[in-house]
């Protein structure tokens, strides 16, 4: 049988954080979609974007185990389509930054082989590490 | 350099404009390492153009990629911080009262319009940032950040046309755009879904500018340094629709992006045996190409597609390329 | 240094602890400050240092040279009535009234393990062995703490930009006492990175001198065989007599 | 002047908490005052006919009555004062009951006293009444319908078979709108040309129907019972008497252009007939392309020479026609969005992709046997194109779409069952009658609903045909789809006649750019503008049935004013005191309905136009204007009054201006509910709080007051257009002079209401008075250099 999805008022405080945080109205999303067939990391991702709000509405902090906000590369092209004019890479960031203040960093940069990160132009780096280290 | 500062010279006296345009300019790391292409072949051409790019003389990294939780304040700092040293350098008389900063990289230019506009919107914000500075002044708001392709649009198609020595007659490009460039909406210099910046220059250098439906398409920016394999992917993507659409370069703004497409195509070729390489140049090369300056201004030896062979093809390379 | 001598001595004269040694009537000027949370009543005219040891610390660590050098005494205070917290070399500071201060003795760093002939000379050094250099958000924490009134941030920039000259222009004076890593947000271990910068410039960077390559090539050539030949089967006493008669600056 | 004063017991509901002997005893010293009585119920027949006595025996010339809230029995007494043969504006109201008695209970010593001070303002303000007589105008039965779509053509045909003179405007050369274009109708999939087409006919048939096609409407002046109309009818270059429409000419015609009626899918000539049951069915010149037209006289004309009848006529001019009607409708329509501006789409660049109009005109032409293009494989249609969309600025919902692409993907599926059909939507409302039996058919004919709205479109460049994607948001996963053709189901939007119109007569927008109907629930087609009401899609999208609904609705409500042969004006209208008048003519700039003109001198102000809002009295920099009913003088007069005995035992006095729309009914909804606040406050109605000028408040101030509150509807219901802006404005004046005079300007204040926010009244006037008595009143020197300083701080030295 199917998990039962839990809906509460205790699962508010999630979603009243990453609205904090991310300065978006998430529950004037209305599921359309558009992000997530906009979104260029979609292939990799085990959630797709408009899931993950979906469970931001409903307060579901399973969503923080997810891939997809580590994967978003803040294209915005999500952004510049949705409908309702919510920014969807400000909700992944608010997400990412949840993690990220704990102190849990999504990579250890020191378990890079040398040779790669040699090679990278310093804005990668610099990228990577904005998004993915606290 | 000095045989580059002086050709440029050279060309611009032929071309004769009047008098130079002095901006305050704002290179970003990338382009002092593996993006000296980008930066070389953009402060040539504009010099050709009478524009000068006054690099500021003391400036921090970007911090690229803004900080876009609504409560984090100090990921702003390292872009205003460059903003200061903008206005000092105005307030100095070095660039005619000039309060545009010129970027070059499109990531740079994303991240420090981002910042420029959140301060400028929350007197809050900017004073928070202002006080925890050290010894800079204060900052007014009074920069607006520009990218050098949107300096070219005012300067003009006609003008630039007027510049070619080499028109890239024949050669089939695909700008391809990015992110950085055109979103959100309210920082891109372009119609985020119908872009042709870059489209509109290419055609005054005489290229043909190709139609790749990609070009838009993320290329997977910073992932690479995590996920490598999804960026090739990306941009086997990206390359793939430009050659369909019958492309045989493709050309950018940003260093990332050149070095997502560019270098994953050693990646893509071991995972696409069918894969045909395809230069990726910045836009600003293929504009000092047009300008004929000489080779030290394109610096194709630092692209990972050697472009020499394509651009003798189409007999637009001098042997020295 | 600008240590009270005649208060000095006396301390150094005294035979039971510090503190009963110096005749309080003589000391016109008391302050207070903090160690570690604790009140102490010092003359006004000690450095940190002193002070310390006058409040009856005895120093094992943090305590090295104690002529500003070696950078093993730092120290980070705050003022009362102040937010900022400061930093300095405990044996360059004088004590102030109302100090509240502690000592850093040691960083926790990790030092990258290199073999300079082996690295490129590019920025690229730095992604490979410091690559937490990326996060650096330029919030100018570490110039604010550099006792040595290093522009630390911008020499960690320089890092970035892969400018091992003003790398080394900026960061020459640094005695690695630790501060900025400590106060580092983006955890960056700045004076490792510059010490490996440097290294690289010293190693691929700075100009070679003229002179020096001249005095090589006339070593090769033979140039002073002679002379090394005469020394080396000159006896003690000739020695001496050349030595004596050297051509050197004079003594005043 | 002879003032009578009747205070009422209302049956103990009053006189229990009040002492009603006082309050008469009280009114009885005034000046003026000739009777003053109290009695059990006024509003009885006995009490009223007290009232008429009176009149007789003492020769009253005003009235005060001390009672219930005027909006309760204002009418009452205003008959009665008619019946005994007075003016019934020498009539005034002191509410003692829902602003004494009810909300005061528990301090009945307080309430009396504020009841005096009522009825004392009343008593001020009476003797300053004018005996105004209520004027009427004539109004005619003429009509001007703008717009021949199916709302107009339903309009215009209701008025004129019950006898109404209609004028019928059309800009393009043909009526009948939109509709004609569509195949078939939803969800009865009648065919809509077939049904269409006699209601067209019926138009020039109808003897009272003026048409004119082909012209647009140039200018309209005036008001209710005589708007003066400028139309300029476009030359067609074709005598529309004698050319039968044959086509010779269109044979002959060498130039060739998109046909906008097919949605460029087609072209036509030069010289055309608009469509195939076009009315009027005639050729005409579109001058744009016409070589003779564009190029001069000696090219081409191969039209004029291909025509039996002689009717090409390249002579022919634009012609102004003007006329006068006495009521107008509007209903210009809407026009499709225009998709190039979802650029992700590709319209327009992508061959595949089409409009889900130009998918009208194809079905209609395949059903014809004669397609214009074929139509294979597999079709998806794309739901909110241009609707609830912000990137392109459209929040609103089309109503249309979910619809229009349930009949046209099953019309498809029909045509040929083998076919795959999608449609991708994001919800599918289908809320109207029979709708969602439609929709079930659709997906019982296999049209396969795919909820997802698509993120972006690619084209093959050698095939052509168009890749989707878009995520099923049902299952979470992505789609990557190629289809043969890809239909836009473009949105609805404002039509561009409708800017022009909305100009002319002055007609507000509702935030989605379609025209704002004057009440959302009971006044659903009339607007602002008396006289002037809205029919069909002008007014929002909607389908035909509601379109139609509209048609006939605003054509009643039209019915409803002309069929009285008169009709009375409010009296409540601004006015020009003509001494003071230096002609500046601000007050006209300032005008939000258009009623005050003027071009030298004295303005005129139409009492017909003017809605009486107030807002030109602030824009007078020598106070000439002035609003009857509500004189300067009269409410400067209560004021007084309300400070006849000082503060009264308060430590401060607080004067609430009450907007009539909203504020006052809810302070008596407040009573009603008796609610108690505090009891130092004093309300004076007024029609809309942008009457309220700087000036006033800042008297009120000198002459003793202690804060203001001025409450007004909230904008979006109001009756007054920009009252809010205005009473903004005035309040932040008048803030600017308290402080720079050392007065807090915390003590004026302003508040939106709406007349159930019971709580929120309570609380902005408790807020008000504790925060005056926290700062304890203005002290006198103050007020008097305030009084000094007013009109040089307000207008200038």
């Amino acid at each position: 049988m199917a998990d039962k999805l839990v809906i509460s008022t205790e699962n508010e405080a999630f979603l009243a954080r990453i609205t904090e945080l991310s300065g978006e109205t998430i529950t004037v999303c209305d599921q359309c979609g558009t992000c997530s067939g906009s979104c260029p990391m979609i292939a990799e991702m085990d959630v797709t974007p408009s899931q993950m709000i979906r469970m931001v509405q409903l307060g579901q902090r399973e969503v923080l185990d997810s891939k997809t906000m580590w994967l978003c590369a803040s294209c915005f092209a999500c952004t510049v389509r949705c409908p309702r004019g919510l920014d969807v890479a400000k909700v992944a960031e608010a997400l990412r930054q949840v993690t990220l203040r704990k102190a849990i960093d999504r990579i250890n940069i020191r378990a890079i082989p040398a040779d790669e990160l040699a090679e990278l132009p310093q804005i990668a780096l610099v990228g990577a590490l904005r998004k993915l280290t606290g | 350099m000095t045989s580059e500062k002086h050709n440029a010279a050279q060309t611009l006296e032929k071309a004769g404009p009047s008098k130079k345009t002095r901006f305050p300019y704002y290179p970003g790391c990338t382009l002092k390492t593996t993006a000296q292409n980008l930066e070389a072949s953009a402060l040539a051409s504009a010099e050709v153009l009478g524009i000068e790019l006054v690099e500021l003389p003391r400036w921090n990294c970007c911090g690229v990629v803004s900080s876009l939780a609504d409560d984090d304040l100090i990921h702003h700092v390292a872009p205003v911080r460059n903003l200061i040293r903008a206005q000092e350098m105005r307030a100095a008389g070095v660039v005619d009262g000039e309060t545009r900063l010129v970027t070059l990289c499109s990531m740079c230019f994303n991240t420090l319009k981002r910042s420029n506009a959140r301060v400028k919107e929350s007197a809050d914000d900017l004073k928070t940032i202002n006080e925890f500075m050290y010894l800079e002044d204060d900052y007014d708001g009074g920069v607006d950040v520009v990218h050098f392709l949107e300096v070219l649009r005012d300067v003009g198609h006609e003008r630039i046309s007027e510049a070619v020595k080499a028109p890239l007659a024949g050669l089939k490009v695909a700008p391809y755009y990015g992110c950085t460039l055109l979103r959100p909406k309210e920082i891109g210099i372009d119609d985020p879904e119908a872009p042709t910046i870059q489209d509109d220059l290419l055609r005054a250098l005489g290229a043909e500018p190709v139609d790749n439906p990609y070009k838009k398409v993320c290329c997977g920016s910073y992932q690479i340094v995590q996920n490598r394999d999804a960026v090739a992917d990306l941009a086997y993507d990206i390359l793939r629709h430009a050659r369909i659409a019958g492309a045989e370069a493709m050309t950018t703004c940003c260093p990332l992006c050149a070095f997502n497409l560019d270098r994953s195509q050693r990646e893509i070729g071991e995972k696409h045996p069918d894969h045909e390489p395809m230069p990726v140049l910045y836009i600003t090369q293929l504009m000092a190409l047009a300008f004929g300056l000489p080779p030290e201004c394109m610096r194709f030896d630092l692209n990972y597609t050697n472009p020499k062979a394509l651009l003798l093809s189409t007999s637009l390379a001098g042997e020295e390329a | 240094m600008n240590t009270s001598t005649g208060i000095m001595e006396r301390i150094a004269q005294s035979t039971s602890s510090v503190t009963t040694g110096v005749d309080a009537a003589d000391i016109k000027h008391w302050v207070t400050i903090y160690v570690m949370g604790r009140a102490y009543e010092v003359p006004a005219d000690l450095t940190i240092m002193t002070a310390m040891e006058f409040a009856g610390y005895r120093l094992i660590r943090s305590c090295g040279c104690r002529e500003g050098f070696c950078g093993a005494c730092a120290t980070v205070f705050r003022r009362e009535g102040e937010y900022k917290l400061q930093s300095a070399l405990a044996c360059q500071t004088k004590v102030e009234d109302g100090m509240y201060l502690v000592q850093i003795p040691f960083t926790p760093a990790e030092k990258a393990v290199y073999d300079i002939g082996q690295e490129e000379y590019a920025y690229s050094v730095f992604n490979k062995h410091y690559p937490e250099v990326a996060r650096c958000v330029s919030c100018n924490t570490c110039t604010k703490s550099c006792p040595q009134d290093l522009e630390v941030m911008d020499y960690v920039q320089a890092a970035i930009k892969g400018d091992f000259e003003a790398l080394t222009e900026a960061s020459f004076d640094c005695i690695q006492c630790g501060l900025c890593a400590m106060r580092c947000p983006a955890e960056i271990v700045q004076y490792h990175v510059a010490q490996l910068g440097r290294r690289m410039y010293g190693r691929y960077g700075s100009p070679t001198p003229g002179h020096l390559g001249e005095r090589l090539a006339e070593l090769k050539d033979g140039k002073f065989d002679e002379a090394l030949d005469a020394l080396v089967s000159a006896t003690t006493e000739k020695l001496e007599e050349l030595y004596a008669a050297r051509e050197r600056e004079s003594d005043d | 002047m002879r003032v009578g004063v009747y205070v009422c017991h209302c049956g103990g509901n009053i006189s229990e908490v009040v002492d009603v002997e006082r309050v008469a005893k009280a009114a009885g010293e005034e000046a003026d005052v000739v009777m003053a009585r109290d009695y059990g119920h006024m509003c009885s027949d006995l009490g009223q006919k007290l009232i008429v006595d009176d009149v007789k025996e003492h020769q009253l010339d005003a009235v005060v009555v001390a009672a219930c809230s005027p909006q309760f029995q204002g009418g009452t007494f205003m008959s009665t004062l008619k019946t005994a043969g007075l003016s019934p504006y020498v009539l005034e109201m002191a509410n003692i009951r829902e602003q004494c008695a009810w909300p005061h209970a528990d301090a009945p010593s307080e309430a009396t006293e504020k009841a005096i001070d009522l009825t004392r303002m009343s008593i001020a303000k009476v003797r300053l009444d004018e005996p105004l007589v209520e004027r009427t105008m004539p109004i005619g039965k003429r009509v001007l319908v703008v717009g021949g779509g199916i709302a107009g053509i339903q309009a215009a045909l209701d008025l004129g078979d019950a006898g109404f003179e209609v004028h019928l405007v059309e800009r393009d050369p043909s009526i009948g709108g939109r509709m004609a274009q569509l195949s078939r109708t939803f969800p009865t999939e009648d065919c809509a040309a077939c049904i269409l087409s006699p209601k067209m006919a019926d138009v020039p048939a109808n003897p009272n129907i003026e048409m004119l096609t082909y012209t647009e409407v140039e200018s309209i002046e005036g008001t209710l019972g005589s708007f003066d109309v400028t139309v300029v009818k476009k030359p067609t270059y074709v005598d529309s008497a004698t050319c039968v429409a044959c086509g010779l000419c269109e044979e002959k015609c060498p130039v060739s252009v998109p046909d906008e009626f097919e949605e460029g899918l087609m072209t036509r000539k030069a010289i055309y007939v608009p469509f195939g049951f076009s009315v009027p069915n005639k050729n005409l010149i579109d001058a744009s392309v016409c070589l003779r037209l564009t190029r001069g006289r000696d090219v081409c004309g191969l039209c004029q020479k291909a025509c039996p009848h002689g009717a090409i006529d390249f002579d022919q001019k634009p012609e102004r026609e003007t006329f006068t009607v006495d009521t107008v409708i509007v209903a210009t329509g809407y026009q499709i969005f225009d998709a190039t501006e979802k650029a992700v789409y590709g319209y327009g660049r992508f061959e595949n992709v089409v409009t889900a109009l130009q998918m009208e005109r194809m079905i209609v032409h395949a059903a014809e046997g004669n397609p214009i293009r074929p139509i294979k494989g597999r079709v998806a249609f794309i739901q909110c194109v241009g609707s609830r969309d912000e990137q392109v600025g459209n929040e609103y919902c089309s109503r249309v779409c979910c619809m229009y692409a349930s009949k046209l993907s099953q019309l498809l599926k029909r045509s040929d069952p083998t076919r795959d059909v999608y449609v991708f939507y994001t919800d599918l409302r289908a809320f109207g009658k029979g709708f969602e039996e439609y929709y079930k058919r659709a997906q019982s004919e296999g049209v396969k609903y795919i909820r997802g709205r698509v993120a972006e479109l690619l084209e093959d460049p050698e095939t052509k045909k168009v890749t989707i994607k878009a995520e099923d948001t049902l299952t979470r996963q992505i789609i990557e789809s190629e289809f043969d053709l890809v239909v836009l189901s473009v949105g609805l939007c404002p039509s561009e006649g409708t800017e022009g119109i909305a100009d002319i007569l002055k007609l507000a927008k509702s935030p989605d750019g379609f025209l704002q109907e004057a009440h959302p629930k009971f006044r659903p087609v009339d607007t602002l503008t008396e006289g002037v009401f809205l029919a069909g899609a002008v007014q929002g999208p909607k389908d035909i049935p509601d379109t139609v609904a509209q048609g006939s609705a605003a054509s009643s409500r039209a019915i409803r004013l002309m069929n009285q042969g008169e009709y009375a004006l409010d009296p409540i209208a601004a006015f020009v005191h003509e001494d003071l008048c230096d002609g500046c003519g601000l007050c006209a700039d300032a005008c939000p309905t258009g009623a005050i003109s003027q071009a030298t001198g004295v303005p005129t102000i139409s009492e017909a136009l003017c809605t009486g809002c107030g807002i030109c009295l602030s824009a007078c920099p020598r106070d000439a204007l002035d609003l009857h009913c509500y004189t300067n003088d009269q409410l400067l007069a209560a004021v007084e009054a309300a400070l006849k005995e000082g503060r009264n035992g308060h430590g401060t006095i607080i004067l609430v201006f009450a907007d009539d729309t909203a504020t006052y009914r809810l302070a008596d909804n407040v009573g009603t509910g008796k609610m108690p606040y505090s009891t130092n406050t004093r309300i004076i109605r007024v029609p809309s709080g942008s009457r309220v000028t700087p000036k006033l408040m800042l008297r009120a101030f000198e002459l003793g007051v202690d804060g203001i509150l001025i409450g007004e509807s909230e904008s979006k219901s109001s009756p007054y257009a920009g009252s809010v802006e205005a009473i903004g404005r005035n309040v932040s004046t008048v803030r600017g002079v308290l402080e720079s005079e050392g007065i807090d300007p915390g003590r004026v204040r302003f508040t939106e209401f709406v007349t159930v926010m019971l709580g929120k009244f309570v609380g902005e006037l408790n807020g008000l008075s504790e925060f005056a008595e926290r700062l304890g009143p203005i002290p006198h020197d103050q007020r008097e250099t305030l009084g000094r300083n007013v009109n040089g701080k307000l207008f200038g030295a």
